[in-house]
């Protein structure tokens, strides 16, 4: 029943399998015609035809908001920015147009449209070229945001992105696009607002999302040796946040770190969220994990000391405890 | 009715309309800013009248004529700037932001330039949905400028798109003029960089407006892809409602005057053979329908109560996605 | 030695004052000729020339990176956007280019830029034209976020703004520009990164910026006639931001209260850092008010229901005291 | 140096060191991709040939050969490619990244098109400066869809700035055939969209190129304004380190193989009477040269404990803004 799968076949199998559902399922993007940059599209233009897997010109801002007009007059497209830091070229059109759409127009629209798009460090590309933006999409009342740490999660999400009648982006990780795992092909599907236990603890909580959720993993093993038992739990969902679940985890751990690729952003919405719920949730510190508040140099040494590692995270779970 | 008497009535009820927004700007009794078309409604109804009722339209923040001309109600335009829930948008989405789906009316956009992206995407979509409709895209002289007027002419012509683009020229983009800003005398040229055909059309002439709007129309709806039109015309009100419009001479306000579109055709409707009375009807019509449209809006509530309702779209609340 | 200014007088004021004393200053902007939309550059075009004042096409990706460009290359760039909504079209300009040059060419340039831009909702102009997008830029290394809540500290901060050698993110607020104060022309210069203490008070801390500051004072004058005692902080500065004045504050009052315009951003981040540095700094519960997470409509009873009101400041202080 | 050897010289620097990055690349000595211009060298040389040292260059991700023409020295590109701490920008930009401001290099933007606005600003910089400098302005074939491609050059035309924008088209953007994405054969044909001059030039012609950029740096320099000039030209190479090119049919890049600039200008050189010793002893020196920049760079350290300075600029660290 279970079979291996990368991350990227997983996606890929996600847009050719949503492609084969609705016709109304269109992809576009840059160089698609090869599958584009990280190779997520593979076949589908070979599969599907130039009709529906739609190979544009280097003009973010623009294709974006054909994206959006195209959702709002019955397609439902799914687009690839081919790094997010290229999303700056499409904020007009993701936050003042495919965004606001549906209650600026009271309803006359929905914009079922997918931003995909690959973020983060660790392959040297420099500062225009790793970054994790999506702290900022928090704050864009009708766009809803997702980011999946594991294949399976990513195909999931990634259908339940498609289906989904509002615009959604969905943060991929470069890092992450080789990684496999065993994935069961009747898994029930995932829907969008869910965050996951991925470990259970009592000590501290330790959440995050995306490519740091697997460092996270490392750091509570390496705490469980040392006797310090730490729920892991990954958002999945950046927007809506699945704060019940973190809030019900602090409750009974009465610590919270959260660890992210950005510069902090989310953890700020996340702790916010969960300290606005109850104060006295808190016995230790809360301590967000976070790149370094400068850009994202080339060099590996230099691009290890800004972006997290394990041993960030665990000196942030030592702060948290030590504060009791 | 004649159809040049139909012309006629809609430059009129766009033109009532309007200074029925000043009147009610005027008074306080509307929601942020008014952005008047008066001057340039030949551009308006000489495009819709050769198009489909079907077809789309995309438009700007200088969208009222366009959107009576597409066959939107008045009293629910006036509605909206008034802010009522009788509105296009229930007064969400206000002067800006209106869209009436049911005439095919896309939308408004407020940014520069926003527009002139969504329709050339309507464009594709009615492309793969192969619906036959065509995309009417006005956008203004300063828009013109803008990265995405580059890129959406380009993938248009790319991807051979039904889609008409239309730059109403009125000169200026705000209090700048046209030519201190822009490259070029005529913004029709630009339509060569793209291997686009391009034309200038007088825009205070209904009739040259309506022929060449057919032909490019035609063109789109056979497959021949876009075409770009300059509209040369003028607004004879300030950019908003908080601006005068100092900054232009008063010789060549009074000049364009001269060719204010909806005398000119007055004109020309006398010249044809209409019997004066036939026309004065068709004046009184229109001041009534803008009376009682007015009347509607100002009687119509508020929807405050569903301020924070439908910033996301719930399975199945439309009626179906696409027209 | 005191007179009375306007917020816009004030923020042309220190703008004149600075192309006086630096001829590298120079301004860009759309409709310049005229003042701009609001007037705030009012003659300079007149007296400084149209080298110096330059007015530009509707080109808002480019114009910025003019700016960016025009700032390495030695002058002193002030950039007006005409409304902060249309910031997300020079989103590349600031992010990828303004705010990273000078440490990934490592020092080789800076780049004193100021970009203004006015924020805010309050005169029915709809979602595309009254957005309060700043929490954004808190999380990009390298650029400075000020946004002044009265004209003497617009002038001082604009002037400061201007000698900076980084970029610098202005945010000024629609319906601030008629509001005056008396100024004294002889007051001290105000660095970037200071907080201001409007009202001192023992029982709760009320930090905002921008125009809900008055709305802060406001609440606090209501909640002061109830024998509440709040504390009114103004941040002034969002990034570098003033924890410790805030941290000390809290300390005290055991309780804060955040209010913004926008959807919550800033509140995330500064309850963040304020948690951050010891959770057991608080009593009472975090509140954030903020804009509710929709976009903003025109009709005004529509829009006063989603952008924070005195009584919403109110009940949020109340909840932050019930909670004790 | 005759010129003509000068130019030889620097045409095989810059294909000698990009082949060097790919070996370095090939043994995980590098950060990050690289992308090459091998077989694009002709276009470097002739612009900077008929440039002026104080001139500025701006350029793409595809950077290293207007990096090398214009002076930069080969030992601290690589070591910048290596992510060292004597690298141009001590490892901190990276391939994508570069400046070099001594030598009037402004910046390498990895953005497509980025480099076109901070071009433009640096022509406006100038021009306010009375510099008397030009902009080079290189960017591909790609770059020119982008909106900024439109929005410069119009500003640029408008402000009659001293620049000359470069567009290298080799024919792709990454693995898009440049035809399959833009609407017009010759993008040069775009200028007369800002009524400025373009011209076609044969990016494999050394010569050719100098002319035509001279004409053009000619004219800005004296006040005349911008050019759009457009190079045909062709990569030897995939897009990046990752890429092998398999897109392109064998014979296409066969025939432009054929037309390799550096093989070309050797055979003129030898047709100019130069002695076969003089251009061997050339070569012999640009190996020696990359040989030992490449021992350079390997050998120097990585400045990891700067990793975290320098996001702010602090008063006083810089010798003084400007050149
Ligand atoms: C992206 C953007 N920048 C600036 C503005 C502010 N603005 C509103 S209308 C206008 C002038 C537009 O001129 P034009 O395109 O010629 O249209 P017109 O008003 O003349 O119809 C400007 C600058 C805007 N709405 N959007
Ligand atoms: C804004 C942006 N979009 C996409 C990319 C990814 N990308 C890097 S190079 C490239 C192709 C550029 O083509 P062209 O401009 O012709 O330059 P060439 O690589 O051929 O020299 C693309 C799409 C990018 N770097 N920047
Ligand atoms: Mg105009
Ligand atoms: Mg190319």
């Amino acid at each position: 029943m279970s079979r291996a799968l990368t991350y990227r076949d997983a996606l890929y199998e996600a847009l050719s399998e949503e492609m084969e559902r609705d016709a109304g399922v269109v992809f576009i993007g840059e160089d698609v015609s090869r599958g584009g940059a990280f190779g997520v599209a593979g076949d589908l233009r070979q599969r599907f035809g130039e009709e529906r897997v739609i190979q544009t010109p280097i003009s973010e801002n623009s294709f974006v908001g054909v994206a959006v007009g195209a959702a709002m007059t019955g397609l439902r497209p799914v687009v690839e920015i081919m790094f997010m830091d290229f999303i700056t070229l499409a904020m007009d059109q993701l936050v003042n147009h495919a965004a606001k759409m549906h209650y600026m127009y009271a309803g006359q629209y929905r914009v079922p449209l997918v931003v995909r798009t690959p973020a983060g460090a660790g392959r040297g590309y420099g500062a225009s070229h790793s970054q994790s933006l999506e702290s900022w999409f928090l704050h864009v009342p009708g766009l809803k945001v997702v980011a999946p740490s594991a294949p399976g999660d990513a195909k999931a999400l990634l259908k339940s992105a498609i289906r989904d009648d509002n615009p959604v982006l969905f943060v991929e990780n470069k890092l992450l696009y080789p990684k496999q795992e065993l994935i069961d092909d009747d898994a029930p599907p995932v829907p969008l607002g869910q965050a996951r236990l991925r470990r259970s603890g009592d000590d501290l909580t330790l959440a995050s999302y995306g490519r740091m959720l697997d460092l996270a993993l490392e750091a509570a093993d390496v705490l469980a040796a040392e006797a310090v038992s730490c729920e892991v739990i990954d958002l999945r969902t950046l927007k809506p946040l699945d704060v019940a679940t973190l809030a019900e985890s602090v409750a009974r751990t009465g610590r919270l770190v959260f660890v992210e690729e950005g510069t902090g952003g989310v953890g700020a919405e996340v702790c916010a969220q969960v300290v606005e719920r109850c104060p006295r949730l808190l016995r230790g510190r809360v301590v967000r994990v976070a790149a370094r508040d400068v850009p994202i140099p080339s060099s590996a040494p230099l691009e290890q000391r800004v972006v997290p590692q394990v041993a960030d995270i665990l000196s942030g779970c030592l702060d948290s405890l030590r504060n009791d | 009715m004649h159809t040049h008497l139909v012309y006629y009535q809609q430059m009129l009820r766009i033109r009532r309309c309007e200074e029925r927004i000043g009147w009610l700007f005027a008074r306080n009794l509307t929601m942020g800013t008014a952005h008047l078309s008066i001057g340039q409604e030949a551009c308006a109804v000489g495009v819709m009248a050769a198009a489909q009722p079907s077809d789309y339209a995309v438009s700007t923040h200088r969208g009222h004529g366009h959107l009576i001309a597409k066959g939107a109600d008045a009293a629910r335009v006036l509605a909206e700037f008034c802010g009522r829930a009788t509105g296009f948008c229930r007064g969400k989405g206000g002067s800006q932001h209106i869209a009436v789906r049911d005439v095919g009316y896309l939308v408004t956009k407020g940014n520069n330039g926003g527009g002139i992206r969504v329709a050339t995407c309507a464009a594709l979509s009615v492309k793969l949905r192969r619906s036959g409709q065509v995309v009417l895209c006005f956008f203004g002289d300063g828009a013109a400028n803008q990265g995405t007027f580059h890129e959406s002419l380009n993938m248009a012509a790319v991807w051979r798109l039904p889609i008409v683009f239309i730059c109403e020229n009125n000169q200026y983009a705000m209090y700048t003029p046209c030519d201190e800003v822009t490259s070029v005398r005529d913004i029709a040229v630009r339509a060569a960089g793209y291997g686009l055909p391009g034309a200038v059309v007088d825009g205070m002439d209904l009739l040259a407006v309506r022929e060449a709007a057919s032909e490019a129309i035609e063109r789109a709806r056979a497959g021949g892809g876009p075409t770009l039109l300059e509209a040369k015309t003028y607004r004879f009100c300030g950019h908003s409602k908080s601006d005068t419009g100092k900054y232009r001479a008063r010789e060549e306000v009074a000049a364009w005057e001269q060719r204010d579109p909806i005398r000119l055709w007055r004109a020309r409707l006398l010249g044809e053979g209409f019997d004066e009375d036939v026309v004065t009807a068709v004046e009184a019509a229109v001041e009534a329908e803008i009376e009682e449209a007015t009347r509607f809006a100002l009687a119509s509530p508020y929807a405050e109560d569903e301020a924070l309702d439908g910033a996301y779209a719930r399975a199945g609340v439309l009626a179906g996605v696409g027209r």
